[in-house]
């Protein structure tokens, strides 16, 4: 069997056998969904790590094709899977990652009710994350891509029992439709543009240069917009914090290392198309900056561990964009790679505190807890994100920092700078909160299986860094020559690169001082008001529902009531009645009396020699 | 059998029978059940003399030196004799429960029942104006009476003096027509007066329009054509069931195959100039029909109404006999079987479960009928649609044609409006349906009993759904096919 | 010959009648205009053989008179049974019938 | 020229007698001025030499039916306040009258128009007995055969409805 | 007798046999559930005999009235073959789910009947024989709702069976106008579709007729604004005669379109396409948020079936290879998750006595099979990936994009639509606190299962292996596609 293939089923398989025994046998041993649901993972994480190696170096490229998807007209669509560089570093990060994340929710998960279900829906999620990723064509990357939103819906409305939770999932899923919206759009009009020339990857790139500007652009904004709503940019980003209702696993696996990145991954993927689309690109830089530093400026104010986290995957969502923005993939998709690691610990961590704190998630509440490890683990990868060298994130940022530099787009790169000293802010500032107090709490004690992925994650945090290590370090960009991605390069001289990485990283140290001063062992968070425009979100979300939300719930009462039923059918009814009433009339015509109907007969007779007179007058 | 033969053992047969039981009805060998067999054997018997006379084309006067032309024999008198002799057995062979119940069926209404399939008869022979007035008059008298049959019945009397009334005031407005066409002719034999018009121009033939419209006037008055038909709901409201059966299926078919035969010999010169009136006719008579029907309460009153709406369809096929003859007219022979049919079971229903009351039935009386009688129900429930011209019955095969015909001649608009007054009518039918299926039922259960009239409503249900899809394909049994190889027939043999 | 001034007499006599018969509520009467439209039929029928020097015409008309009779037997028997029942001879007082309601 | 007085006169007696027949009150009233318009009428019969038809209307008419209705009239001892009280029975007469007007108007006109007269010559034994029966027994047998069963339905119609019930 | 008239027939026949003759309920269900399972079969091997490389086949043809040209003419193609597909395999699971629920003889014979009429329909090649059969399989329709239906039955049934009847005759009317003018033309009636297709209209005669057999099949369908007895009638309409209606029903008028109005008259119905494809995209949108604000399951389902009916409307008058194909598919996909979805509903009706998505709430918890099936369907209405729908809706969108970029962009809006109303159903429905009427909820029987796993298989593969559907609807809908670009060039 085909390597990728075997790749892709893997947790395909383990879901199906998850689901059919929850379905035929009612009491199962624990253990048993533990092997089914680490399994396929596992086998997929290590296929994974197979391919990239040899991608890596052997640049052996892995294909398969599975069968017909789709063939009408001009129209084929290959089931086939195609792992390139770019697919193959995807997964180098996103299977491994994934069994990890796997490992530790068998601890996180450990005795709830719906155990078999909850890795049902992981294994799909990785199913579809790996169908996203190593899809040859774009049609099947949309099922991926679409399947992926789904499941993730399925598992952030996991805690059925409280609605709200289900609610946050069907907003997830509802705008990351409106994103996929405007991705299958892109896909339809890619497809009538060069789409009888083959509609895999090759052939469209290929392709490409047939279409007109206009219609390229256009092209190039609506695939944006499924990357919006999947990476949850501005303005489809408001999802984002509510999926936090989920498990904790499936935040770190959904919304901080995979599936959000799905939008970076699609945009680097049509790299040769937003290449040709200059406009287009800076408009991504532009969305990411401000998405950056919004998601930053509201994480200061937010107490909610997992909100800030959100926020925080989202600011730095924004930083990969505004490096695809201006051209610089494989920065963007190192620092993806980096995040996927750091993010993912810090959610863990966030996890492991929260489980332990009989799942409260305020950090208001939380402060003072014994959890060494914990803290540790949290503290570098707080370290990491923002960017304090030598972790790994460090190299990723300061490369996108200069690349936004290089590209001249000084307004963007400034804003990034901003955000990203905002960044080390709210981390630390819920680091600090969290941990250094006076008064202590003591917690329970996380599971094994919860912490040895953990520590696995820590480790990649911090050494992950090397395997893109800048020139300026003597370092060869290893991502950057695997990928071999159409960039455009923006070369700063190292000087400035030097320059730049010192202010940056001074700035940072400046922030984190303040930040240390403002919140370790004081109470200025208590004082924090939470009725401010940035504590309430700039109201976007209640922005949303009142024009949005409303508007069409406006419009759906309308509808149905007022054009249906008062306009359409009333009247329609009325016509009914209305003919009853004639009908009534006429039954008074129809009174009995003989000497009527005789008088009917003779208007009638009368009527009838009228008529004659007129036809008739003339002849003679 | 020789035509001449059939031609004259028909009638000869009834009015012999009439006789027979009018003396018979003096001896003390009478009883009801038996004067009611002897005419069921009369109309059986007629009714297998007459037709040998149908499916060939043939066409003769009979004894033309004595009756001096006056009575024609021929295909479409045939065909229109076998219904009519058909329908009366229909009519008696249901309404046995009817008979039996009540006391006002003496044998003198056998007589009259008789006499008037006398007068239809010979009506349908007819061609010539004054022995078709006579003969349509003795039908009508006879209808007359058998309508004020029940003289203690207030409502019945009223029915009579109506009938009556109105059916004297229309005649005289036949009789002045005749007299202006005799004017102008000098004959009321449809041939000369054919021939007359033929050959003259419009200016000698002033009064010969005029009197036309009026013979078609009375014509209107007695298919009840708006606004002539007034007096039709009352009638049928009054009469008893049985009687209205018989006035809303057989008598009615007599008008029309006398009116066919008038229109397609002498009116069709006149096409252009009454085709308006007709349409108008037309239109008019199935809006108000339609408008009459929907308000009705009671189910009798509701087929009154809507037999208004049903001369109505025919009237579209009248106005379309002037350009697209032959389909026209033939569709109209086609759906008189197919009104005929449908008609005398509904109203044989509602005769069967009246038992001989004078109620009305109105649309309650009918609640929960179908898990009584499921059979009855379903009988009923096929008469229903194909009143109402639901495909797979016999009613919309006759829809079907109307509409070709109107389209054919190039009135569309008037298959239009049919079509919505068929549309109207799927209300007031359907409305029968909901009530006999869906409603629950407020009285007892109750035995009818009468298996023989059970018999003859299934039998005529029968022959509704197979003339709506019948074919030869299957059984071979004459289908569609064969009731427009009829329809044709009787059209040809009038020799246009 | 004067035929067409008594068919014209004949054309008013029987509108008299229709007229009689629409106004009158009294049935008696009714039925006498009745017979008036029939006789003013009759009239014109025998100008009409008078004209043609025909008796064909006279013919019909002799049997219009025998249809008459046998109407007026019909009528009779009516005028007895409604008068027995409603004690009256009013026609508006028979409309039990129709849908007033 | 005196037939034409003559019709004239005649005329004008029938139609006068016919209009008080329809507007009288009392049915007696209407029976009475209807005989004077069925006599007026037969004398018309007479003018036209139609001496058959002129016996037979005073007979039948005049004679037998005239007598029934009167007969009618006095076995069922219609007193004058079993009639219908007429109010509006002059309103109704006007507007009947105007209703009916084009109707009468337009078919004296067609009759006006039309080419009907021909003024043949009238044989000698015209409107006899024995020319209106040769004829009626030549060409219209069957007419009269039938009407001999219509007054049968008639009759029989009249002894079902008129008997007592049992 | 070939298979197609067998599978026309025998239910028919039965069906009028059951009715005349009282036996036991018991051998009534098992009699159904033998002549649909032949039905079902037949169906099968049908599907198998059926050459993909054609378009017409299995043609029948006797002659039946012949002086009016009126023939018993019925063929299957890839577009009916996918109806007739629905209709042998949605019948007996409907029979098997409700197999408990349902005493009444009547419900079975009715079902019968409408299946042998739904059947005749969409392989009648005769519109007189058309005519006949989309009567026909109305009348079951109105006695199940009036007989076993819910609410103010009676009127409703009354309603939507005028409402329905007024198009079929403007429709008959139609259909006689087509076939006096072929008459007239050539000499003789036909009322053979292959013969009429060849009468030369005028541009304002083939405007009213066409419109004649649009009103029929709009109400039917039903498309805006001839929906109004829509919701009404499926709220009230018992779980059998709810599937036939949105399952089968609707989507026979919008597969009579594609049949009948694009053969008869190619020219006006290009004319007009681009009016029906903005009532079919107003309507995609107006449903759809018009179930946005509905509380009865029932009718937000019966809003959501019009919503998507509308894109098949949108997806046939497109008129290419991918609209063509993809509507037929989505006829097919949508009938398997609406029957599935309205014979849950049946479920839960008949589980909690309400049918009020605010009187709900909580199955997840006590009964998860329910909830994991209910839940998987509801997405298959929504168009997931992997499901049947999603594909449907690619291919019409993607059709539409052809036809014109902003009809592709409003089309493209169906991803987001039925999303708006579904997913907050589900959440009420499914999740949150264990509602009062929820507590007692029994999950999933075993018959209930026996009929639903079958549908939710056929909708995942034919959402997973799409291709091999297809195959079958292909060369049908090219060689009309390629009359479309003859008609365009004359």
């Amino acid at each position: 069997m085909n390597v990728l293939t075997l790749l892709l089923l893997g947790p395909l398989v383990s879901a199906v056998l998850i689901f059919l025994i929850i379905f035929l046998f009612s009491k199962v041993h624990q253990s048993v969904y533990t092997f089914l649901a680490l399994l396929g993972p596992g086998v997929s994480a290590f296929l994974a790590l197979f391919v990239s190696y040899y991608s890596y170096f052997e640049k052996e490229v892995f294909s398969s094709h599975l069968f017909t998807w789709l063939h009408i007209g001009d129209f084929v669509v290959e089931a086939a899977l195609k792992a390139d560089a770019l697919s193959a570093f995807m997964i180098l990060f996103v299977a491994p990652v994934s069994f990890l994340i796997h490992i530790y929710a068998t601890g996180y998960m450990d005795g709830q009710r719906s155990y078999g279900r909850f890795f049902a829906y992981f294994n799909i999620f990785v199913f579809f994350m790996l169908l996203l990723v190593l899809a040859d064509n774009p049609i099947i990357m949309f099922i991926g891509w679409e399947g992926v939103g789904l499941t993730s819906y399925a598992l952030i409305g996991f805690y059925y029992e409280e609605i709200k939770n289900t609610y946050a999932g069907n907003k997830a899923f509802i705008l990351n439709r409106i994103g996929d919206f405007g991705f299958l759009s892109a896909l339809m009009l890619l497809f009538l543009e060069i789409g009888s020339g083959g509609f895999d990857f090759e052939h469209i790139f290929y392709n490409l240069v047939q279409i007109d500007s206009g219609m390229l652009s256009l092209i190039a904004f609506l695939l944006f917009v499924g990357a919006m709503g999947k990476s949850a940019q501005i303005p489809l980003f408001v999802w984002l914090p509510d999926a936090m209702a989920g498990p904790t696993p499936v935040s770190a696996l959904i919304h901080a290392a995979t599936m959000v990145t799905a939008g970076v991954y699609m945009v680097a993927r049509f790299a040769p198309l937003y290449n040709l689309t200059p406009d287009i690109s800076i408009f991504i830089a532009y969305v990411g900056a401000l998405s950056a530093l919004f998601a930053a400026v509201v994480a200061t104010r937010e107490y909610d561990i997992k909100k800030i986290l959100a926020y925080s995957t989202m600011s730095q969502l924004g930083f990969m964009f505004m490096a695809l923005g201006v051209g610089a993939y494989s920065t963007a998709l190192f620092h993806m790679f980096a995040h996927a690691f750091f993010k993912a610990l810090l959610f863990m961590a966030a996890g492991a505190i929260i489980a332990a704190f009989h799942h409260k998630q305020d950090i208001r509440e939380l402060r003072g807890i014994q959890a060494p490890v914990l803290f540790v683990m949290m503290y570098i990868a707080t370290l990491t994100i923002t960017a304090i060298p030598p972790f790994s994130a460090f190299f990723s940022k300061d490369a996108i920092m200069s690349a936004l530099y290089a590209s001249g787009h000084v307004e963007i790169f400034f804003l990034a700078f901003v955000a990203s000293l905002l960044t080390a802010f709210y981390m630390f500032r819920m680091v600090f909160v969290l941990f250094f107090t006076r008064e202590k709490k003591s917690a329970q004690k996380s599971g094994a299986s919860m912490i040895y992925p953990m520590a696995v994650l820590t480790l990649l945090s911090i050494f992950a860094g090397l395997l893109n290590f800048p020139e300026i370090f003597a370092g060869e960009l290893n991502i950057s020559h695997w990928l071999g991605l159409a960039e455009q390069s923006h070369k700063v001289p190292h000087a400035t690169e030097i320059i730049l990485m010192g202010v940056n990283t001074l700035f940072i140290a400046g922030v984190i001082f303040y930040t240390y001063k403002k919140y370790a062992y004081t109470d200025a968070i208590e004082k924090e008001n939470e009725t401010s425009v940035i504590a309430n979100k700039f109201y976007v979300d209640a922005f949303y529902h009142q024009t949005v939300v409303r508007t069409l719930q406006a419009f759906s009462l309308f509808f149905d009531k007022t054009i249906s039923k008062s306009l359409i059918d009333d009247s329609i009814n009325a016509m009914a009645f209305a003919y009853y009433k004639i009908g009534k009339i006429f039954a008074h015509a129809e009174n009995g009396n003989v000497r009527f109907y005789a008088l009917y007969i003779l208007v009638g007779v009368v009527s009838g020699f009228i008529y004659l007179y007129f036809l008739l007058g003339d002849v003679v | 059998m020789s035509n001449t033969f059939i031609a004259l053992a028909v009638p000869a047969l009834l009015l012999l029978s009439a006789i027979f039981i009018l003396l018979f009805g003096l001896s003390s060998y009478y009883t009801k059940n038996r004067a009611y067999y002897i005419t069921l054997a009369t109309l059986f018997i007629a009714f297998f003399i007459s037709i040998n006379g149908i499916g060939v084309l043939h066409s003769a006067e009979i004894l033309p030196q004595i009756f001096n032309s006056m009575i024609v024999y021929d295909t479409f008198s045939a065909t229109f004799i076998s219904l009519f002799l058909l329908g009366g057995f229909l009519t008696l062979a249901i309404a046995k429960s009817f008979v039996d119940k009540t006391n006002f069926f003496t044998h003198e209404s056998f007589v009259l029942f008789l006499l008037s399939l006398f007068g239809m008869v010979i009506l349908t022979m007819a061609n010539e104006l004054l022995t078709a007035f006579i003969s349509l008059e003795i039908a009508s008298m006879s209808v007359y009476i058998l309508v004020g049959l029940n003289r203690d019945s207030l409502k019945a009397s009223e029915a009579f003096f109506k009938y009556l009334l109105l059916g004297s005031f229309a005649a005289s407005f036949y009789l002045l027509g005749m007299m202006l066409i005799f004017a102008q002719t000098k004959s009321t034999n449809l041939d000369v007066i054919a021939e007359y018009i033929l050959n003259t121009d419009l200016n000698s033939q002033l009064l010969v329009v005029a009197g036309s419209m009026l013979i078609m006037i009375t014509i209107m008055f007695k298919i009840a054509a708006v606004p002539f038909g007034a007096w039709v709901l009352d009638v049928y409201e009054g009469a008893s069931l049985p009687i209205t059966a018989y006035m809303a299926g057989v008598f009615k078919i007599a008008i029309f195959a006398f009116a066919l035969r008038v229109f397609l010999k002498d009116y069709i010169t006149f096409q252009a100039i009454y085709d308006p009136l007709i349409i108008g006719g037309a239109l008019i008579t199935m809006a108000v029909g339609s408008l009459l029907a929907v308000i009705q309460q009671s189910v009798k009153k509701m087929l009154a109404a809507s037999s208004v709406v049903h001369s109505g369809y025919l009237l579209i096929a009248f106005a379309s006999t002037g350009e697209a003859t032959s389909s026209a007219a033939s569709a109209i022979i086609f759906y008189l079987f197919a009104y005929f049919i449908s008609a005398i079971g509904a109203f044989g229903v509602l005769s069967y479960i009246s038992k001989g009351s004078d109620n009305l039935i109105n649309y309650d009386d009918l609640n929960g009928l179908a898990k009584e009688r499921p059979i009855i129900a379903a009988s009923l429930t096929v008469f229903m649609l194909s009143l109402a011209g639901f495909p797979s019955t016999i009613g919309f095969i006759g829809k079907f044609y109307i509409f070709t015909s109107a389209i054919e001649a190039g009135y569309t608009f008037l298959a239009f409006f049919g079509a919505l007054s068929a549309f109207i009518s799927i209300y007031y039918y359907f409305k029968v349906i909901v009530h006999l299926y869906f409603k629950e039922s407020g009285h007892l259960e109750v035995d009818y009993g009468y298996k023989v009239s059970l018999a003859f409503i299934v039998i005529s249900a029968l022959i509704v759904l197979w003339g709506g899809v019948g074919t030869s394909l299957l059984l071979d049994i004459p289908g569609i096919n064969a009731l427009n190889a009829l329809s044709k027939y009787s059209l040809e043999s009038l020799g246009l | 010959m004067m035929l067409k001034a008594y068919m014209i007499l004949s054309i008013i006599l029987f509108s008299i009648g229709v007229v009689g018969l629409i106004s009158r509520r009294n049935i008696i009467v009714i039925y006498m205009s009745i017979e008036l439209m029939l006789n003013a039929v009759n009239l014109s029928f025998v100008a009409i053989s008078a004209d043609l020097g025909e008796s064909s015409a006279q013919v019909i008309s002799l049997i219009i008179i025998a249809i008459t009779a046998s109407e007026a037997a019909l009528f009779m028997s009516l005028f007895v049974i409604l008068f027995r029942n409603k004690a009256s001879l009013d026609a508006n007082l028979f409309d039990m019938l129709g849908d007033k309601k | 020229m005196q037939n034409e007085i003559v019709f004239a006169t005649l005329a004008i007696i029938t139609i006068v007698s016919a209009i008080i027949m329809i507007s009288a009150h009392r049915p007696i009233d209407s029976a009475l001025s209807f005989i004077v318009t069925l006599i007026s009428v037969a004398a018309l019969f007479g003018l036209m030499n139609a001496t058959f038809l002129f016996v037979v209307q005073i007979i039948i008419y005049a004679g037998a039916i005239l007598s029934l209705i009167l007969f009618i009239i006095m076995f069922l001892n219609i007193k004058d306040e079993n009639l219908p009280d007429e109010k509006y029975k002059n309103r109704w007469l006007l507007a009947t009258s105007l209703i009916l007007t084009p109707f009468c108007a337009i078919l004296i006109n067609l009759i006006l128009r039309s080419d009907i007269a021909l003024e043949g010559a009238t044989a000698k034994n015209f409107g006899t007995i024995q020319d209106v029966g040769l004829t009626l027994f030549s060409k219209w047998v069957l007419p009269f055969e039938l009407v001999s069963i219509l007054l049968l339905v008639a009759l029989i119609g009249a002894v079902m409805l008129s008997k007592r019930g049992e | 007798m070939s298979t197609l008239s067998l599978m026309i027939f025998l239910p028919i026949i039965t069906a009028f046999a059951l009715f005349v003759t009282k036996i036991h309920i018991n051998i009534v269900k098992t009699l159904y559930m033998i002549v649909t399972g032949i039905v079902m079969y037949l169906a099968f091997s049908l599907y198998v005999a059926f050459d993909a490389n054609a378009s017409m086949q299995f043609i029948e043809y006797h002659p039946w009235i012949a002086e009016y040209g009126i023939s018993y003419h019925i063929g299957v193609d890839g577009v009916s073959l996918g109806i007739v597909m629905m209709n042998a395999i949605i019948m007996p699971l409907v029979a098997i789910a409700l197999y408990k629920q349902r005493d009444k003889r009547g419900y079975w014979i009715n079902l019968l009947f409408v299946q042998g009429g739904i059947m005749g329909a969409v392989l009648s090649l005769d519109l007189m024989l058309f005519y006949l059969f989309w009567e026909v399989m109305l009348l079951p329709i109105f006695f199940m709702i009036g007989l076993f239906g819910y609410g103010n039955k009676h009127f409703i049934t009354m309603k939507f069976n005028i409402y329905t009847i007024l198009g079929s005759l403007m429709m008959l009317i139609g259909i006689l106008y087509v076939a006096v003018q072929y008459k007239g033309q050539f000499g003789v009636y036909s009322f053979d579709l292959y013969d009429l297709k060849n009468v030369k209209l005028g541009a304002r005669e083939s405007f009213f007729a066409f419109s004649g057999f649009m009103l029929a099949f709009a109400i039917k369908i039903p498309i805006f604004p001839f929906h109004t007895w829509l919701s009404e009638t499926y709220r009230s309409a018992p779980t059998g005669a709810v599937i036939v209606m949105s399952a089968l029903m609707a989507k026979l008028g919008a597969y009579a379109i594609w049949r009948f109005l694009f053969t008869l008259f190619p020219e006006t119905s290009h004319a007009l396409a681009p009016y029906f494809i903005g009532i079919g995209l107003f309507g995609l949108i107006y449903f759809g948020i018009s179930a946005m604000s509905q509380s009865h399951l029932k009718k937000m389902f019966a809003l959501s079936s019009a919503s998507h009916l509308s894109l098949v409307v949108v997806g046939f008058f497109i008129y290419d290879v991918y609209g063509l194909v993809g509507s037929s598919y989505l006829i097919v996909a949508h009938a398997v998750s609406s029957t599935a979805l309205f014979l849950m509903a049946g479920m839960l009706f008949e589980r909690t006595k309400t049918y009020h998505i605010d009187s709900l709430g909580g199955i997840a918890a006590v009964a998860p099979k329910f909830a994991l099936f209910f839940a998987f369907f509801a997405l298959s209405i929504v168009g997931v990936p992997l499901t049947a729908g999603f594909v449907a809706e690619v291919l019409i969108v993607l059709g539409a994009f052809e036809y014109d970029i902003y009809v592709g962009f409003i089309s493209a809006t169906t991803i987001l639509l039925a999303m708006l109303f579904m997913f907050k159903m589900i959440s009420q429905v499914l999740y949150g606190k264990v509602s009062e009427s929820a507590k007692n909820f029994q999950d999933l029987r075993l018959h209930e299962l026996i009929a639903l796993i079958p549908l939710a298989l056929l909708i995942l593969a034919m959402g997973i292996f799409p291709n091999y559907f297809i195959k079958k609807i292909e060369p049908t809908a090219k060689s009309f596609a390629a009359g479309k670009e003859a008609v365009y060039h004359e």
